[in-house]
């Protein structure tokens, strides 16, 4: 259905306490530091937030851990030099980690959009990550049995979109936008600028208007 | 009176919602492109490989680089987007499309979708991707003849050929009435030229209305 | 390692009897048909061929197929007005079929590119696709458990290459490249052209060149 | 007499075949890529997503919508692509790199890795991508001292931490000898400033020459 172009805060009005929200960005290459603002000033609270790395230093993410809204996180990597939000909260047993493979992060949410049950995985065998899920041999090999990871809502950053919610991004700032884009009910992005319909050359879209729900211009 | 191809191509678009995401069939679900209005938002989808797919264009403009599901030559749309054919199926499978419209041989009362294979024991079996489109629409719908030119019918209480996709059809087009696949029942909501008493004696099988 | 200029023959030069070949295209946008051409004049034989449709008229796929070179199609429509080459050797009884869900053809060659073992599908449950396979129902839905198609070689066309390798498409005739170039442990790639590295837009690769080992120019 | 830093990455960087597509873990791995003559054609991939990635940067001329695994800011290179993380960890977990080199807490005489996970009980855990990296490239690489800051050996039997992968190392570069793991078991492919029979014994296992 068509996507809407409004303003952050009206972007993010439909999150509900207790949603599953995928954020993008691989620190803050691609975070969309905006969206998370918006999420803030709404409220919403007791959300699982899919994200590689649980936050930097004290804005975006990690503001929103602060404020307590976060009942816990699903990351790759979560311990950085300036992650010292999460690192308190986890110390003090105010939040959930649940600790995924980065590569099986971005599969698990590519499951989702893709629409396949489950898939096996060779990442994390006869790691702790592996204990207590099921594995199979399959052509001598041995797989973990993994899940996708869906989203109520994305809040993703792309670089240009058009009118139509096409999406193109910048460098290694596109990291998990396109894949969470794809895995989420409600996808939001925010972008530097919008272009008018045509103005995106059809070869080099990377995220189709139809994974896109909301769009937010920050310049 | 019994609607006409055109007629059931043009009462099959303006059912799609406007801004909706929709892959049409090979065959007579293509032409419901030709009466959807620019104003209305939808985006058409084809399985190999774009969206904002444009008019199917006689073979002298064709471009073969830019072709259909049915390998006809069509043009691209202004906010058109291509992509290779695992993400095209993802966006299938993934439940992405709002609407697909395919042709059918039968279609049971429980939204069963029988239309790859005929079960000839000499045909040669071919799918495509119609069961992809069957299991990951948000919506399938059936545009059809309502009864074979034998005069079988074609909305049948289970289907005898072999499936496409099960309890996947939520609604069935046909040149003498339309209906919904319903939890309850197959409904009736409209007819053209035919009873709804006759309708019901010819399909063998209960009607809500 | 290095992706190879050369010319059809030379670039089809691996292909042994009995090998399973991918080959792109849907119809002819996208089919590779100089590198056929050389697969036919090198000669190797009982092959299995992986490709959306089984040949039309009485060139490319379909001169394969009349060679008598090919053993077994893998395809999810090999039935077309001008499918008159398969359809004779498999009403004669002369070649295999393994008929497979357009989409299941896609993303089993994905899986074979990515490492997975096997996926959970819900396309053709209920049908006789899912006959003999394995099923699982997953959170009330019932999937079909799928196994990579993996490629000994790859032939696919693309639009441009640089001469890393490094391949864009052109509209609808992407279609199976980027798949199948993952999929093969030798990729060839056939394009229109070929330019100096540097000439193309890292943003706009399609696929990168780490999964082309041979390019053929063919203007 | 020992290597230091410099020169171990610069053996490595020797050992990396022409042509080949590479990541460089995070850390000590990482500094390699400045003993890579461009006329080697190596072909350097961060998971993030991105081939083609040029030199680490100063935060003065940081483009921050182009870093590293590490966060880095880097450069980008002629010829370089960018993809999502799902494509690039398809990239890594399908056997598509040649070489991975990544530092470690431990690895096992028989190829296991341990690089993640201090096993420490009020340690954060963090992963990242060294699972996939180790599940997927065609050869993983160590890089690493041989010993702790307090003499223990970090080449051992059998790994005492957590594992990152299973029976995935095929060569491990330190500041003493270099190690190939094989089938047959762990050969010393050169020492620095050690003899074998000192090394043998403080590694307290069967060495191969």
């Amino acid at each position: 259905m068509r996507t809407r172009i409004v303003d952050a805060l009206t972007a993010v009005e439909e999150v509900k306490d207790g949603d599953t929200v995928l954020v993008g960005g691989f620190g803050m290459a691609g975070m969309p530091v905006e969206l998370i603002d918006a999420l803030i000033e709404h409220g919403a609270g007791d959300l699982t937030i899919v994200s590689n790395n649980a936050g930097n230093g004290d804005t975006g993410l990690a503001a929103l851990l602060a404020a307590g809204r976060v009942r816990k996180m699903v990351c790759s990597f979560p311990r950085q030099s300036d992650s010292w939000v999460f690192d308190g909260l986890y110390r003090a047993g105010k939040i959930e980690l649940e600790l995924v493979p980065q590569g099986n992060l971005a599969e698990r949410m590519r499951a989702a959009g893709a629409g396949i049950g489950a898939f096996y995985c060779p990442t994390g065998v006869g790691t702790p990550i592996a204990e207590g899920r099921e594995t199979r041999v399959i052509d001598g090999r041995e797989y973990v049995l993994e899940y996708p990871i869906r989203g109520d809502v994305a809040l993703i950053r792309a670089h240009v979109a058009d009118r139509l919610g096409n999406l193109v991004y910048r460098k290694t700032a596109r990291n998990f936008g396109p894949v969470m884009a794809t895995a989420a009910t409600i996808t939001i992005a925010q972008v530097s600028k919008i272009v008018e319909v045509g103005e995106l050359d059809p070869e080099t879209v990377v995220t189709p208007s139809i994974y896109v729900n909301r769009l937010v211009e920050v310049a | 009176m019994a609607l006409d191809k055109n007629e059931l191509a043009q009462l099959v678009a303006g059912d799609i919602p406007d801004g909706a995401y929709v892959n049409l069939g090979i065959g007579q679900p293509t032409s419901i492109a030709r009466y959807l209005s620019p104003e209305s938002g939808v985006i058409l989808h084809t399985e190999n490989g774009m969206l904002g797919m444009g008019e199917v264009v006689p073979a002298e403009r064709a471009d073969w680089d830019l072709t259909n599901a049915g390998k006809q030559p069509v043009t691209e749309l202004p906010g058109a987007a291509y992509f290779h054919h695992a993400d095209s199926f993802s966006m299938m499978r993934g439940g992405h499309l709002d609407v697909c419209v395919m042709g059918a041989f039968q279609v049971s009362a429980g939204g069963d979708l029988a239309n790859w294979h005929t079960g000839a024991a000499d045909a040669i079996p071919a799918v495509g991707g119609a069961m992809d489109l069957a299991a990951g629409a948000k919506q399938v719908w059936v545009m059809m003849t309502l009864f074979t030119k034998s005069g079988e019918p074609k909305l049948v209480p289970a289907c005898t050929y072999p499936l496409t996709g099960k309890a996947c059809v939520t609604r069935v087009y046909t040149e003498v009435a339309t209906f919904h696949i319903t939890p309850e029942g197959v409904r009736v909501t409209a007819t053209y030229g035919i009873g709804i008493e006759e309708l019901a004696t010819r399909l063998d099988m209960p009607l809500l209305a």
